[in-house]
């Protein structure tokens, strides 16, 4: 294990060559490890500087070009304690997975002292296989993280492209309805009305109650309309008998007056006088 | 930085902008060393206005400054990009409608009579903005009540040539005597836009329901109810 | 409809919708009769993609569908548009973030273990309020743990398609005592380059990550992430 590198190496993270060592906190450093010294002003940064103690243990081990697959536990255990105690020494409020690392890895280094038979040796887990699980399982999503950084991320790398889109109101759709719906709601309301038995609607067909409407839209009561004008004569005669029905079913419900000024003068039709009331409506637009 | 590049970034920085850019703003987006004249950025404005030309974005100047937006003519299929989707109609919609369509003339007083239940105003309003209803006349009878009939509209909605093509009651009655699996048929009938799949059955439940939607002699050629 | 009035078209949809628009949603947006075929369209957005190369701007192709986006080429002049810089995440939130990226369906506790210091309330709830996370089940173990997965949104600002175009998690390699013989016999194996399946120790793990992060199937059919 490379115990004798460890004296060489200084972190190289926060201000760490700034001060000189005497001055720190009129405290006498000599007792602190040179390779760990860190201005105290830098220790709260520094410790934000790690994710948590795999982290750290991550560091000392890169710091080092330490194979993470052979650590040296014992300098390795030696430099994380150093650092504990420094931060503890500072009065630092150290997250207590910190501690519970401490314990892990002196555990370790006992147990890599214990002799072990060389029959077993081949079956028997590393002390440290756990440790290393955890180190290269944290540093992988390290790595993950840094990576998804780097993905190109929206309003940062690349800009969503977006042109104006004039008045951007939300336009309701009118609901859609089917004809057996309609049907179905009218077969409903007719047999809620007891209505079945009556031949009332059976007795028009409904192209009939149709051209009603139509002749009714057509007609005024301000002026009279000739009779003639009400037909259609491409129609055809079923065309024609229907308007004349729709004619006389008009007149029978009071809806229209027909009028002739005399024997074979023109036939005229006028809107009833009721209509008269709101004539604009009557007539439709 | 020559032409091209200054509208490919002038380009970038309107479309990224989403509102209108001065000339200044625009400029004040590149480093001291780099900054265009103002001719030339104009310039560059312009170049861009006449490569949109024929695509369907326009680079136009408001108040505010230049903007990059969708052309008129691209509003068809850029305004359905905030349809919303619609709801159903209420069944006393739907009866409502069904009673103008096939006892019309009809007053919502009648309406009112055959339903057992006053009709909203906000049912006729509807069915007359949706212009499947209006109103023909009015009755001589106190108060004068309107009537109502349909439209060409409401036909043409429903695919109908005329109302004959709607079931008489005669043979609704029939129809719901005839039992479950025709009206399975009826309500299966696949409408409008999402089933293009569809395509191979539709015909068959078509003529299916027009079998049975038209009176047999009113279904002549000359169908009297074609014109309007 | 033609292919170049088709790429117009699309153009046209995509810089007004100003998020992400599916083929589908594309599609949708055409009337019935002048509906182009998906192909169509799809060449069509090819053809627009060709179009844009080299220009400022990019036809991209997200989680939830098709983006123009500026090229982050253009982003020195385009940054400076906002006088807010973009947001920095800390460490603490972008190892969490990848920890749910890659291994969703993931609890708290279990993202606690690989980190080795405890998740913050407020870090979960960031990555919540953006919608880059979301709580997708409650693990079966005492306490009922929340579950945690990635969103489309999540995708989408990351300018991902799936969860298989994540950048690939590093390998574990075996404890070197135990296994140098192994990883002999792996440096012989050339198409083994990427994948982390080689790792013998770790089956149950390894299999874990492949479905979320690579197999294409898997992050389509079962990932939360591509759910809604």
């Amino acid at each position: 294990m490379s115990e004798d590198q460890s004296c060489a190496v200084n972190p190289d993270i926060p201000t760490q060559e700034s001060l000189p060592l005497a001055v720190v906190q009129g405290q006498s450093l000599d007792s602190l490890p040179k390779d760990l010294y860190i201005p105290p002003d830098a220790l709260e940064v520094f410790l934000d500087a790690f994710e948590g103690p795999l982290d750290l243990l991550l560091y000392l081990i890169r710091k080092e070009n330490l194979d993470i697959l052979d650590i040296p536990i014992a300098e390795i255990t030696r430099q994380y304690v150093d650092y504990i105690e420094l931060m503890q020494n500072m009065r630092l409020e150290l997250a207590a997975e910190y501690l519970v690392m401490a314990a892990m890895l002196a555990e370790i280094k006992s147990r890599m002292l214990l002799p072990r038979p060389a029959a077993v040796e081949e079956d028997e887990d590393d002390p440290r296989a756990e440790l290393v699980r955890r180190l290269q399982e944290y540093e992988r999503f390290k790595q993950a993280a840094e990576d998804v950084d780097e993905l190109p991320r929206m309003g940062r790398d690349v800009f969503q492209a977006e042109a104006g889109a004039g008045n951007r109101q939300v336009v309701k759709l009118p609901p859609e309805v089917q004809l057996p719906d309609l049907i179905a709601a009218f077969q409903d309301v007719i047999k809620r009305a007891s209505m079945y038995a009556h031949h009332h609607v059976q007795l028009e067909s409904l192209s009939v109650r149709e051209r009603m409407s139509s002749v009714l839209e057509r007609i005024r009561a301000s002026h009279f309309t000739r009779f003639d004008d009400l037909f259609t004569l491409e129609e055809g005669r079923m065309g024609v008998v229907v308007t004349f029905l729709a004619v006389l079913e008009l007149s029978k419900e009071s809806l229209l007056e027909i009028t002739q000024a005399e024997a074979f003068a023109p036939i005229h039709v006028k809107a009833a006088d009721s209509a008269q009331a709101v004539p604009e409506q009557a007539t439709g637009t | 930085m020559d032409i091209k590049r200054l509208k490919q970034i002038a380009e970038a920085i309107l479309l990224a902008a989403a509102r209108p850019v001065t000339l200044d703003q625009l400029l004040a987006l590149f480093g001291e060393n780099e900054r265009p004249e103002r001719a030339e950025m104009r310039a560059a404005l312009e170049a861009l206005e006449a490569e949109f030309d024929g695509r369907g974005i326009e680079l136009v100047q408001v108040a505010s400054g230049y903007r990059i937006q969708v052309t008129d003519e691209m509003q068809p299929w850029v305004s359905r990009l905030w349809e919303e989707k619609p709801a159903r109609y209420s069944r006393a919609l739907l009866e409502t409608l069904a009673l103008i369509a096939y006892r019309q003339p009809i007053t919502r007083g009648e309406i009112e009579d055959v339903r057992g239940v006053s009709v909203s105003t906000s049912i006729m309003k509807t069915l007359q903005e949706r212009e499947w209803v209006r109103v023909v006349g009015h009755r001589e009878v106190p108060g004068h009540p309107a009537m109502y009939g349909t439209t060409k509209e409401f036909l043409d909605y429903f695919s109908l040539k005329s109302l004959d093509e709607l079931p008489t009651l005669a043979e609704l009655r029939d129809l719901s005597t005839i039992g479950e699996e025709l009206q399975l048929d009826l309500s299966d009938i696949p409408e409008t836009q999402l089933a293009p799949a569809n395509d191979d059955s539709e015909p068959e439940q078509d003529a299916e329901v027009i079998d049975m939607a038209q009176a047999p002699d009113a279904a002549e050629d000359d169908s009297p109810a074609t014109l309007h």
